[in-house]
C-alpha cells in the first residue's frame, strides 16, 4: 500500500532549505497557515524568498522573525488593524526587497507555472509595476491593431504552505470555505504542503467532492493541525481572533517586545503548547456562529 | 426622523445613486463602504445588480449587515460560487466585465490616478502600503470606476501619485486611450470634503459638489493641486430619510458604517 | 425590474445571422444543445462556421442539413456507432472546410478569446496541425534554453449554444453533471444561449449553489425545452437514446432519407411535437435508473 | 477455471500489469479498454493509481462495471470533482503530470507516432476520422503512452501516419528530443497479433511478443513497414485465471469487453 502522507509539523518543514522560494496561501485573515509559519521560525528559516498570495500575519511573522530575504507583495495588510509591522519596517529601512506584483503578474505567473510555460501575456495597464520589477514584467511585442500587452514572468515557488479545513491520509485536501489562489499555488509549486484542522475518511471526501479542491495527486504532505490557521480564521470552523491580532501588532512595536511575542507563542512552544497558551475558553469562543460575529 | 448620516453612511448613498439596474461589479475583502452602496442600490433602483466576491467568488449575497466579501458565510445566500482560477480570466483579463469598480487609495492624482503600494520611493519608501492586487486590472478594464476616500488632505490629493498602480486619466486629454488602455477611468471621486469629477476634454479633476458646510476654501487647502471650480459648485444632495432607513434596516443593521466612519 | 431572460427556442435563434460563428456546447453523446440546433435547422440557417465542444450530432445534423460552411474539429465522432455520417461525408468530397484544432488550441483560444487577447501560448507538441490549420497556429519565438513554443489565436464565437439541466429566470445556469467546456465556450462568446431542461426559483438556485456553472452575468437568454439534448444525454436526468442515434446513422446513409429524418424530427416539428414524435414510453423509458445502464 | 479471455480482456490485462502503484493517469470518453486496466491494476499492484476523468473531471471513481467516464454518475464515488477550466493547465501545458495514457489510433506508424485524424490529405480525405482532443498533448507530455489496437493491418501499422497528431518517436533516433519534446514516447503497441516495443537508439517499432497461435509471418504481412525481430520473441502470457476472475467479478461485471471486443 502506497504510505499516508500524514506527516508532523515539524517533519513538514524539516527538509525547506535556507533560500528556498516559499509560497503561502490563504487570504489575509483566511486561512494563513500560521501553524506551518511558527514551525518555519521555530527550524530557524533563512533567507526565505516569499510569494504569499493576500495575506497578513503568515508573511509578516516570517519577516518579523528574520527568516526573510525577498517577498512578493501582491497585498500584505492588517486590514483594519493596520499596516503589516513588520512588512512596513523592513521595507522601509531597505533590509527587506519587495516584488510588487499586481493581481494579473500573480495569477498570470502561477498559471504560467502550472503550464511550464516561460510567461504569461497580460494587457498592459499602464502602471509603475514593471519599473520596480522588470524581473517580472517585460514588453511584449504587439501586432498594430492588438492590445499592448506584458509578459509576465512564471512564478514557480519550490514549496508552499497551505492550510484547509480537512484532508484525507491520502492527501485529499477539502477547503469548506473559498480556496482562493490555493489551488493554483499547489499546481504551480514543486512541493505541496497542507495543513488541516482534522483528518477524515475518503468516504467523508467522497460525500463532498467538489471541495476537495487539492487531490491527492497536488499535495505531497498533510499536517494535523487543529486550530493550525490561528489567528486568522479557517472557514467554517472559527473565526479570526481579533484580540490576538492586535496584540501581535502592540507586541510588534518593539524588538524587544516582538522577541517576548515569538518566545512565548513560537520558539518555546510545540503546537499543542501554543494552543494551550492561547487557551481553551478563548479557542471555543472562536467558534463560527451568529453570536460572535464581529 | 432618522439621525444624522455618518461619514461611512453618505459616503454609501452618493455611491449607491449612481449605480444603475443589471450593471457587473466586483467587491474586495475589506469594502465596508462598497458593499453597503451596492446592497443599498439592490434595494432601491438596481435590484439585479449583480456582484461577486473578489477573494471568495461568492455571488449575490444577501445579508442585512456588512460581512467581509471573504467570509465563506456569504456562500448560504449566494447565487454561484465560483474559484478563483476560472475567475481571474474575468478579473485579470477581459476588457470592460465590470461596469464600474469602487476603490480607496493612499494617494489619489489631478487625474484619477491612484495609489496603494508605497509613499515616497518603492526601494525605501516613506509609507510602505499594502500593495495592488486588483486595482491595475480594475481601474484599468472596467467600464468606470470611483475613487473612495475617508480622507481629504494634502498628501492623499498630490498632484502625481508616488507610485501609479491603478491608471486613471494617466497624463490627461487622450493619454489614456494612447496608452491603449480600453476606454473609462474614474467617473467621481468621493472624499469627507466633496464629490469631485473630471473636465471632459483635459481630464482634470475638478470640483462637482461640496459637503453641505465645507467651504471652497477648505477644499483648496486640503488639495495639493489646483483643483478646477466651475461657477458656485451646489451642496452635495445628502441622503434622505428613506435611503438612510434602508441602508440601516436592511444594508447596515449592526451599524459598521457609524462605528468604523463616524 | 430587470425582465426575465426566459425566451422561446425560434426568438433564442432568430437573430443568429447567416455566416455566423456557432459554438456548440456539451461532451460527445452529453449535453449536445439538440433543441437549439433543430430551431436553427428550421430557420434556414446558412454557411455557419462551426466551433463545437467534442460533439456528435449537433454539429453532425448541421452539416447534414446543410447549414455549415466550416467547421473547426476537435472531436466528433459517433462513437461506438461509427464515424459522424455527414461530418464524415461533406470533408471526404472537400465541401466542408475543416480546421483540425487540438485540446490545447481550443482551450488556449478560449481562454485567449475570453481574456481579450489575440493569442495564448502552447507547448509545440510537433504534429501536422500548425501546417493545415496556420490561421489557428503559429510559431512564437522563445529564447535559448526554453521550451518551444506556438501561439493559438484567440476563438471569439459570435454566439454559443449550450444544453444544462436547470436555470432561474435570471439566467443563472446549472450543470448537474460535469460543464466540459461550457463555462469557458460561454465566458468567449459575444452572446450566449442555453437551453435547460426546466426553470427552477432562484431559491433551488442558491441551495446548491457550486453547481451554477453559468452565473447570470454570462448568460444572454434562457430556453425552456424538456429532453432539449435528446437524443443525446441531460446529466442525471435522461440517459442518451441509442436507438435513435442509431437511426440516425442510418437515416443519413442518403439525401433522400436523411430528408425524411429531418422533415419527420426537425422540419415539420415544433418541440412539442417533437417529443410525441419520440414517444412517451420512449423518453420515460431513458430516465437515469440502473436498470438501463446500456 | 475462467473461460478464455476475449481480446479486450487480454488487452486490459497486459495494460493493467505494467502500470505502477501511485501513478497519474487520464482517461478519455470511450474508453473500456483503457478505464478496465487502470481498474484492474488497482485491484491488484496499484491500489493508489490516480485516475481523473478527462472530460468530467472525476478523480478514482470505483464501479463494479464499465461506465463511460464522461457519465455523470462517476460523481457518486469519485475522491475529486474539477472543472475543465482548471484541469486543462494540467492537461494540456504540463510537462509530466501524468505518468502514462493509452490510446487509440487509425494509423501507426514504425516511430510510434498515431494519427486519428484522417487517411489521406486532411483537405480531401479518403476516411475522415473524429480528430486530436488530448491525444497530442498526451503523446507529447505525459512520462509514457501506450497504443491500443484492436486490428492490426497494413492500413493501421503504416510506415509513416498521413497525420500526424500525437507524437512518437517522430523520425526515430533522437528527433523526439531535438524537437523539444520532454524524454517520454509510447512505451508499448498493443494489437491482437502481439505486443511492441522500440529499438532502444533506433527507436524503430520491434515484436516484443507475440499471441498464442500467431506466427511472425502473419505480423510481417500485417505491417507496412519492416519490423524489427531479434531472435525468436515469446509468446505472450495470456491472463491468468486471478486476473480474469477479477476483472471480471470487479471491474467488468457485465461483460461490455467481452461484448464489444470478442
Amino acid at each position: 500500500m502506497t504510505k499516508s502522507k500524514i506527516v508532523s509539523v515539524d517533519e513538514a518543514v524539516a527538509e525547506i532549505p535556507d533560500g528556498a522560494k516559499v509560497a503561502l496561501g490563504g487570504w489575509i485573515f483566511n486561512s494563513q497557515p500560521m501553524a506551518l509559519v511558527r514551525a518555519l521560525i521555530r527550524k530557524g528559516a533563512r533567507d526565505l524568498h516569499l510569494i504569499p498570495a493576500p495575506g497578513s500575519i503568515a508573511p509578516d511573522m516570517l519577516i518579523g522573525a528574520g527568516c526573510v530575504a525577498s517577498t512578493v507583495c501582491v497585498f500584505i495588510s492588517f486590514e483594519q488593524f493596520g499596516l503589516a509591522p513588520h512588512f512596513r519596517r523592513q521595507s522601509e529601512n531597505g533590509t527587506l526587497k519587495v516584488y510588487d506584483l499586481d493581481g494579473p503578474a500573480i495569477a498570470g505567473g502561477l498559471r504560467a507555472g502550472i503550464c511550464d510555460l516561460p510567461y504569461m501575456p497580460v494587457p498592459d495597464l499602464g502602471t509603475d509595476l514593471p519599473k520596480f520589477a522588470p524581473e517580472h514584467y517585460w514588453p511584449l511585442p504587439s501586432k498594430p491593431g492588438d492590445r499592448r500587452m506584458l509578459a509576465v514572468a512564471a512564478v514557480k515557488p519550490d514549496v508552499c504552505l497551505l492550510h484547509a479545513q480537512q484532508a484525507d491520509e491520502h492527501g485529499n485536501v477539502q477547503h469548506l470555505g473559498p480556496p482562493f489562489f490555493d489551488a493554483m499555488i499547489a499546481q504551480a509549486s514543486r512541493r505541496v504542503i497542507v495543513s488541516v484542522d482534522r483528518i477524515v475518511s475518503t468516504d467523508t471526501i467522497r460525500r463532498s467532492n467538489h471541495l476537495t479542491k487539492l487531490p491527492s495527486a497536488m499535495v505531497d504532505a498533510v499536517v494535523e493541525a487543529p486550530f493550525g490557521a490561528h489567528p486568522t480564521a479557517s472557514p467554517s470552523l472559527y473565526r479570526s481572533d481579533e484580540a490576538h491580532l492586535k496584540d501581535y501588532v502592540r507586541s510588534s512595536a518593539s524588538a524587544e517586545t516582538f522577541g517576548a511575542y515569538l518566545d512565548r507563542y513560537v520558539r518555546g512552544a510545540t503546537s499543542c503548547a501554543y494552543l494551550d497558551t492561547i487557551g481553551g475558553s478563548r479557542l471555543a469562543a472562536l467558534a463560527v456562529s451568529e453570536t460572535n460575529l464581529k | 426622523m432618522a439621525a444624522n448620516p455618518s461619514l461611512g453612511e453618505t459616503l454609501a448613498v452618493l455611491l449607491a445613486r449612481d449605480i444603475a439596474d443589471g450593471e457587473k461589479v466586483i467587491i474586495g475583502t475589506n469594502s465596508d463602504i462598497q458593499l453597503a452602496a451596492c446592497n443599498l442600490a439592490r434595494r432601491l433602483q438596481a435590484p439585479r445588480l449583480w456582484w461577486i466576491s473578489g477573494p471568495g467568488g461568492m455571488v449575490n449575497p444577501t445579508r442585512d449587515h456588512l460581512l467581509s466579501t471573504a467570509d465563506y458565510e456569504n456562500l448560504e445566500s449566494a447565487e454561484s460560487w465560483m474559484d478563483l482560477p476560472v475567475m481571474i480570466d474575468f478579473i485579470d483579463w477581459k476588457i470592460h466585465f465590470f461596469d464600474f469598480a469602487i476603490l480607496s487609495a493612499l494617494q489619489v492624482d489631478r487625474f484619477g490616478n491612484i495609489n496603494t503600494v508605497v509613499v515616497g520611493d518603492q526601494r525605501k519608501p516613506r509609507v510602505r502600503g499594502p500593495g495592488t492586487v486588483g486595482i491595475s486590472a480594475l481601474c484599468g478594464l472596467a467600464k468606470r470606476f470611483y475613487v473612495c476616500l475617508t480622507r481629504h488632505d494634502r498628501s492623499a490629493f498630490v498632484p502625481r501619485v508616488d507610485f501609479l498602480c491603478g491608471a486613471g486619466h494617466m497624463e490627461g486629454g487622450d493619454s489614456r486611450e494612447r496608452m491603449g488602455l480600453p476606454p473609462g477611468g474614474p467617473r467621481l471621486v468621493l472624499s469627507p470634503l466633496g464629490v469631485f469629477d473630471f473636465v471632459p476634454d483635459s481630464k482634470v479633476m475638478r470640483v462637482r459638489s461640496i459637503s453641505p458646510g465645507v467651504t471652497l476654501e477648505q477644499i483648496r487647502d486640503s488639495t495639493a493641486f489646483d483643483i478646477v471650480v466651475e461657477g458656485m459648485p451646489p451642496v452635495t444632495t445628502m441622503p434622505t430619510d428613506h435611503e438612510l432607513a434602508l441602508l440601516r434596516e436592511h444594508v447596515d443593521r449592526r451599524g459598521d458604517l457609524r462605528r468604523k466612519f463616524p
